[in-house]
């Protein structure tokens, strides 16, 4: 108990202590932007102080927060299906060469069709509102988690199956137990990087397709030429973004694995 | 407790092209400990796997009637992402049994093979390599299977240790009228535990002879162990089998691999 | 036939000048013995354009004429019932003494949209006039007005060709703080409309958008006419209220800056025509397209059911 | 030296067959294409014959192959360089606690940044040419393969750096013959994933940003409402990417994971 | 051959705040075999660990003045990638020995250990138990190293095998003058192989006692093998590491563990 505890304080400090130095490699990124924005001058690249300024202006016009939460929405539910049934079908793909087989090259076509090919589609079946994001989140992230679940599920040691075999662990157990603690080091990548996909796609979909959320209020922007406006969106987007990973995804990650050795074992 | 029997009968397997097992014929009642000897590489794992349904055989008859079964394998196995305590108590929580239980007969169990409470909290990795090998035994005991298959379960453990574990095993074999099945590299071992000992030879693995054990287990002492084991090394078959008088086996002495093609009977 | 008012409207167009009347018909509720409800919608790339068409969810629609004439010749149902817009393509450089097209020979233009309709009427009116542009011009080609504006102002390139109201953002946005600093000054120069008359020998004017009107609610020729009588009636008072035009537009569209808008419209041509008016221009228009590249009108001239007119009641052919 | 020859033998049977089910899927996927293109009509969604005829007359007019080239060499480059940069950072990052620390919101930001952030940059740094579609694709697909190698190189188990670290493995042999046969399961996964997301990028980029290249006749035919123009390139660029993934990336990823168990073993 | 002295001097280990090894000081000089037998947990593994400089000792001094080492691990440890042959070549490949010779080197020595040619191009997860405890040592072997760190390398081998190679790890010493230091459980193998036995017991790991073996390797016969094994298990120091005599360690007999604070001379 006492030793257990001992594990998880230091864990979290260790936590903590990377929490800093993620903050001065994005402090560091901002001084490199401020002297860019220096040079450039701020038609072209607004530095950091003015886009947050900016950011501030938006705030308290009370614009901010609404759209955010609109692409928010959108980028969550895409990507939530996508985890759904990236994992599921991923899963079954690694499960069975039949389904993998099959499955493969339509996940490849998924994944490099353009957005335009299916984009009318999209707008006919699902309108203008939330739905023709959503879907094309759903359509970008799909592949990536796809393809890190089927893995995982592949290179699952067929030693530990045998294990699950002779032990008659259920399905669901055989799941939770033994596929799934393997995975999270193949699936987690892949989640982090659909995250960040999603949140990336949701505002180029909005910027073609919608007429509310970040992306549609950096279509105003872009075509005003407020490069600081439109530097203040994608700051906001990118603030969101890293705090759904160090505050969500990150921590889940750090439990799920804490059974992996430490560096000098 | 009525009177089951495991059967293999004139049973053969291949790795692709390479026969590993040749006409493999055997028979276990319940109650009743088998030792499998034989030297390295004569396929006795394999042998193991095939009865416990892990690898199909490719030709010849298998009757394996007791329901439930565990198998120790060769490494231990063990899920890297629970705990000792966890591991022990798979087989269980498999069967549904209350988490607070299972911990608690595993946490006795344990105690039983000498891993105090501390070494339960620990993750495989942390483990000696005889506390892994412990905990493989503990999470095959602990489900009191019907059938028991144990792949070299002593190998890793030290005199006092090993002499602890024959009298847990023994008890537990006549407590719950448990079959055995065990393969060891260890004569005295055999001589010590088993009612029969199956000798195998390589290249195809094949079974040179059986020695049964009639002397009851209540009258084995270390004398009696000694003695036996010296005389079963004297014994022509063994000495060929284990190739003791020199490199090279003479092969008009021992018992030929059958040829075969076509479906045995 | 069925009596007005209807029940619901809905009127789609794109963020340019055409859509100015149908704004202001929609804000000032000056459809209101027409229909209960009318709506505007934007749309603002080809793909929103295909779905709008097909849903059947708009109305009527607003649209560069060569695009009606395209899907009209691809299956879509639909007739032209005029022609608003005629006069919205301008160089601009930062060069005030360019007065044709030969001035600019030797010069990196940017152009947005390659093979589209301003880059047709650019290629051919050069052409026209003996120059060469692939060679005599360093043509460059941008994705959307945005960036060749971004081009011309941030100084890649000095001159750009682009379409109202595009024009006027960029003249409005250099004049403005801070973007002055880089770019002290723009020019509307070549006025393409003008070279057009020159070399065409016509009118000094393009027929280049209008309205269109979709599906069944063509076959209603009383609502159709009473709609392109509102509509001429919004389009004037647009061009004599420029100002609250701009105001109703860029709360309607927030791509567009009011002041934008206004000065859009005191540059533009203040043409009107109905479509059976505006057939032959419109077809010495698209002769010229189809030329150059027939995909951008459908592959032919379009036929006699695309021109709408009150006093036929057609069907609408499939 | 046989047992090696049957070995391979089957391993390419086996990929054969692959490569059917996989025609087999697409085959579905075309029929699935036919009926909703029957529904939709060819304005919206043109059926796959008159998608193909479409391509053919592009074929035959000299335009489908030296646009195709275009974008192949931006996507290729711009996926070479993500391989390379990427690789290489994550594992550093896998390696270093304090490079893994500094690099990861940095990839995250990259990874969640849409383009439109840095068009303009890129624009001004690298003008019109083939640099702005390279770095784009760069960007695209760097924070894919950078998560896939950090993930393989913090997995591998530290029993095999121990036997790296006892046999004095010099760091390039430590890195072919350790490292990246481990990575190879994570990696793989990520460079199709980047694969495809090169094509898929490459064109979306030449869309906003060239004049040449598949995007660029993508958007003449967008602009034109030539749908079933559109869907001929969009075809054209799929089995393009295809073809990379079964004829190039797939026998490589064969080649290399030789080594893992069959499915029944 | 210059004589060197491996010395350890009041070492102490901690893994966390447990404490496994306390105050342990040996030395062995070069060309000698020393034995290290004790109960399992009771750190044997984490002192020939940091022996091999793979794990840093808390406290304590060690010299290590070998300079080529080669360890074979409790588990195998195989490259899972490699083949068998390639696995046993692995030092040698460190080393810079050309492709041709250490093929050959390997596969002459794998035939000494009883590994035919077809076994070697078999990649590990096809070995039996034993034949990979055998690669493993054969990889420790080939590289001819001046210390020798030997885990239980024979626990995983029949009766006739480990006589054979007893036979080879002696010839092999005294043809290299190798330093060997072995753990073992088996002491009859610590009495036929070692100079010297070190006799440990668990919580905290310390040195019970050493036993010198003064017979000369020629002239330790089964004989004198058997009878010097029963004489040392009759040991009262032996008995107690061992717990032979019931449960419990009777403190009063047994050496303390030495308290310490502080950092040791
Ligand atoms: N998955 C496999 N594929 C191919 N050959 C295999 C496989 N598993 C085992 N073998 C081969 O089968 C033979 C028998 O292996 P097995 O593991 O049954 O031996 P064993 O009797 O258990 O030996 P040990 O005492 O060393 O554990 C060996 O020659 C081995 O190389
Ligand atoms: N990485 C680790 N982290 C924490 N504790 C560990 C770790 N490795 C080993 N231990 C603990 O150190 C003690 C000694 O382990 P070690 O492996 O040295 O034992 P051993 O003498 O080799 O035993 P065996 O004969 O069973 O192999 C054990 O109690 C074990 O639980
Ligand atoms: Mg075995
Ligand atoms: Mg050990």
């Amino acid at each position: 108990m006492f030793n257990y505890f001992l594990r998880s304080l230091s864990a979290t400090l260790s936590y903590l202590w990377s929490g800093w130095g993620a903050i001065a490699s994005l402090l560091l990124f901002c001084a490199a932007w401020e002297l860019a924005g220096l040079y450039y001058g701020s038609l072209i690249l607004p530095g950091p102080v003015e886009t947050l300024k900016q950011l501030g202006t938006l705030f308290d016009q009370g614009e901010l927060l609404p759209e955010l939460l609109i692409s928010a929405r959108r980028a969550l539910y895409g990507l939530l299906l996508a985890l759904a049934a990236g994992t599921f079908l991923g899963m079954l793909a690694g499960f069975s060469v039949t389904a993998s087989i099959l499955s493969r090259p339509l996940v490849t076509l998924f994944l490099g069709m353009p957005p335009i090919a299916w984009l009318v589609l999209a707008m006919l079946w699902f309108g203008l509102g939330d739905a023709t994001p959503v879907f094309t989140v759903f359509i970008a992230c799909l592949p990536i988690v796809f393809a890190g679940a089927m893995q995982g599920t592949r290179t699952l040691d067929n030693q530990l199956k045998a294990v699950a075999d002779v032990y008659g662990l259920p399905p669901l157990m055989r799941l939770t137990d033994v596929y799934l603690p393997h995975l999270a080091s193949y699936v987690f990548p892949a989640w982090i990087t659909a995250l960040g996909t999603s949140w990336k796609v949701v505002v180029m979909a909005e910027l073609l397709s919608s007429s509310d959320g970040v992306g549609a209020a950096l279509a105003v922007t872009r075509a005003q030429l407020d490069t600081s406006g439109t530097l203040a969106w994608v700051v906001a987007v990118l603030a969101a973004l890293l705090a759904t990973e160090y505050l969500l995804l990150e921590p889940i990650k750090r439990h799920v694995e804490r059974w992996r050795q430490e560096e000098n074992a | 407790m009525s009177m089951k029997q495991l059967k293999v009968d004139n049973l053969f397997h291949k790795y692709g092209i390479v026969e590993v097992l040749n006409n493999i014929s055997l028979s276990v009642s319940s109650g009743q400990t088998l030792a499998l000897v034989g030297p390295s590489g004569c396929g006795k794992s394999t042998l193991l796997h095939i009865i416990a349904g892990l690898l199909t055989h490719s030709e010849g008859h298998l009757e394996q009637p007791f329901e439930q079964l565990a198998c120790m394998f060769q490494s231990p196995r063990l899920l890297p992402w629970k705990t000792a305590l966890d591991n022990i108590a798979l087989g269980l929580k498999a069967r549904k049994i209350s988490r607070l239980e299972r911990q608690q007969r595993a946490i006795e169990l344990a105690g039983q093979l000498g891993l105090t409470r501390d070494d339960l909290d620990k993750y495989p990795h942390e483990l000696s390599g005889g506390m892994q090998s412990r905990v493989a035994l503990a999470r095959a005991l602990l489900v009191s299977p019907e059938l028991l298959l144990l792949d070299e379960p002593f190998s890793a453990l030290d005199i006092g240790l090993k002499l602890e574990l024959y009298q847990l095993l023994r008890r537990h074999v006549e407590e719950h009228g448990t079959t055995v099945i065990m393969i060891t590299h260890d004569l005295m071992e055999a001589v010590r535990l088993a009612d029969s000992i199956l000798m195998m030879a390589p290249e195809p693995g094949r079974i040179l002879a059986e020695f049964p054990m009639a002397q009851p287990h209540a009258l084995r002492d270390d004398n009696w162990i000694y003695r036996t084991s010296v005389e079963l090394m004297q014994q022509p078959l063994v000495r060929l089998g284990f190739q003791l008088d020199g490199v090279g086996i003479n092969h008009e002495d021992m018992p030929q691999p059958v040829a075969h093609g076509g479906c045995a009977p | 036939q069925s009596g007005l008012p209807v029940k619901k409207l809905t009127l789609a167009g794109p963020a340019a000048g055409v859509s100015n009347a149908l704004i202001h018909l929609v804000a000032s509720n000056g459809l209101a013995d027409i229909a209960e409800e009318t709506e505007f919608v934007l749309w603002s790339n080809p793909d929103q354009l295909r779905a709008l068409t097909l849903s059947g969810k708009a109305d009527f629609l607003a649209a560069p004429t060569n695009v009606a004439a395209n899907l009209y010749n691809r299956g879509v149902p639909l007739k032209l019932i005029n022609v608003s817009q005629w006069g919205v393509l301008w160089m601009i450089s930062r060069d005030a003494d360019k007065k044709t097209l030969a001035d600019f020979k030797g010069e990196e233009i940017a152009i947005p949209f390659r093979a589209d309709m301003p880059d047709i009427v650019f290629t051919h009116l050069a052409e026209k006039q003996g120059i060469d542009p692939r060679r005599d011009f360093k043509l460059n080609y941008s994705a959307t007005p945005m960036d060749a504006m971004q081009l011309l102002i941030t100084r890649r390139v000095n001159h750009a060709l682009l379409a109202e109201p595009a024009v006027s953002m960029a003249l409005r946005k250099t004049k403005s703080f801070p973007v002055s600093i880089i770019a002290p000054e723009l020019h509307r120069s070549v006025d393409l409309q003008q070279e057009w008359g020159r070399l065409m020998s016509t009118e000094a004017r393009i027929p280049q958008a209008g309205i269109t009107v979709l599906g069944e609610t063509a076959n209603n020729a009383q609502l159709v006419s009473a709609f392109e009588a509102a509509y001429a009636r919004a389009n004037q008072w647009c061009i004599d209220n420029a100002e609250a035009c701009g105001k109703e537009v860029a709360a309607q569209i927030k791509l567009l800056m009011p002041e934008a808008v206004a000065d859009a419209l005191q540059h533009q041509n203040n043409h009107y025509a109905t479509a059976s008016a505006a057939r032959s221009e419109l077809e010495a228009f698209y002769q010229v397209l189809l030329k150059r590249q027939p995909a951008s009108v459908g592959g032919k001239l379009p036929d006699e059911g695309f021109y709408f007119s009150a006093s036929k009641t057609q069907q609408v052919t499939e």
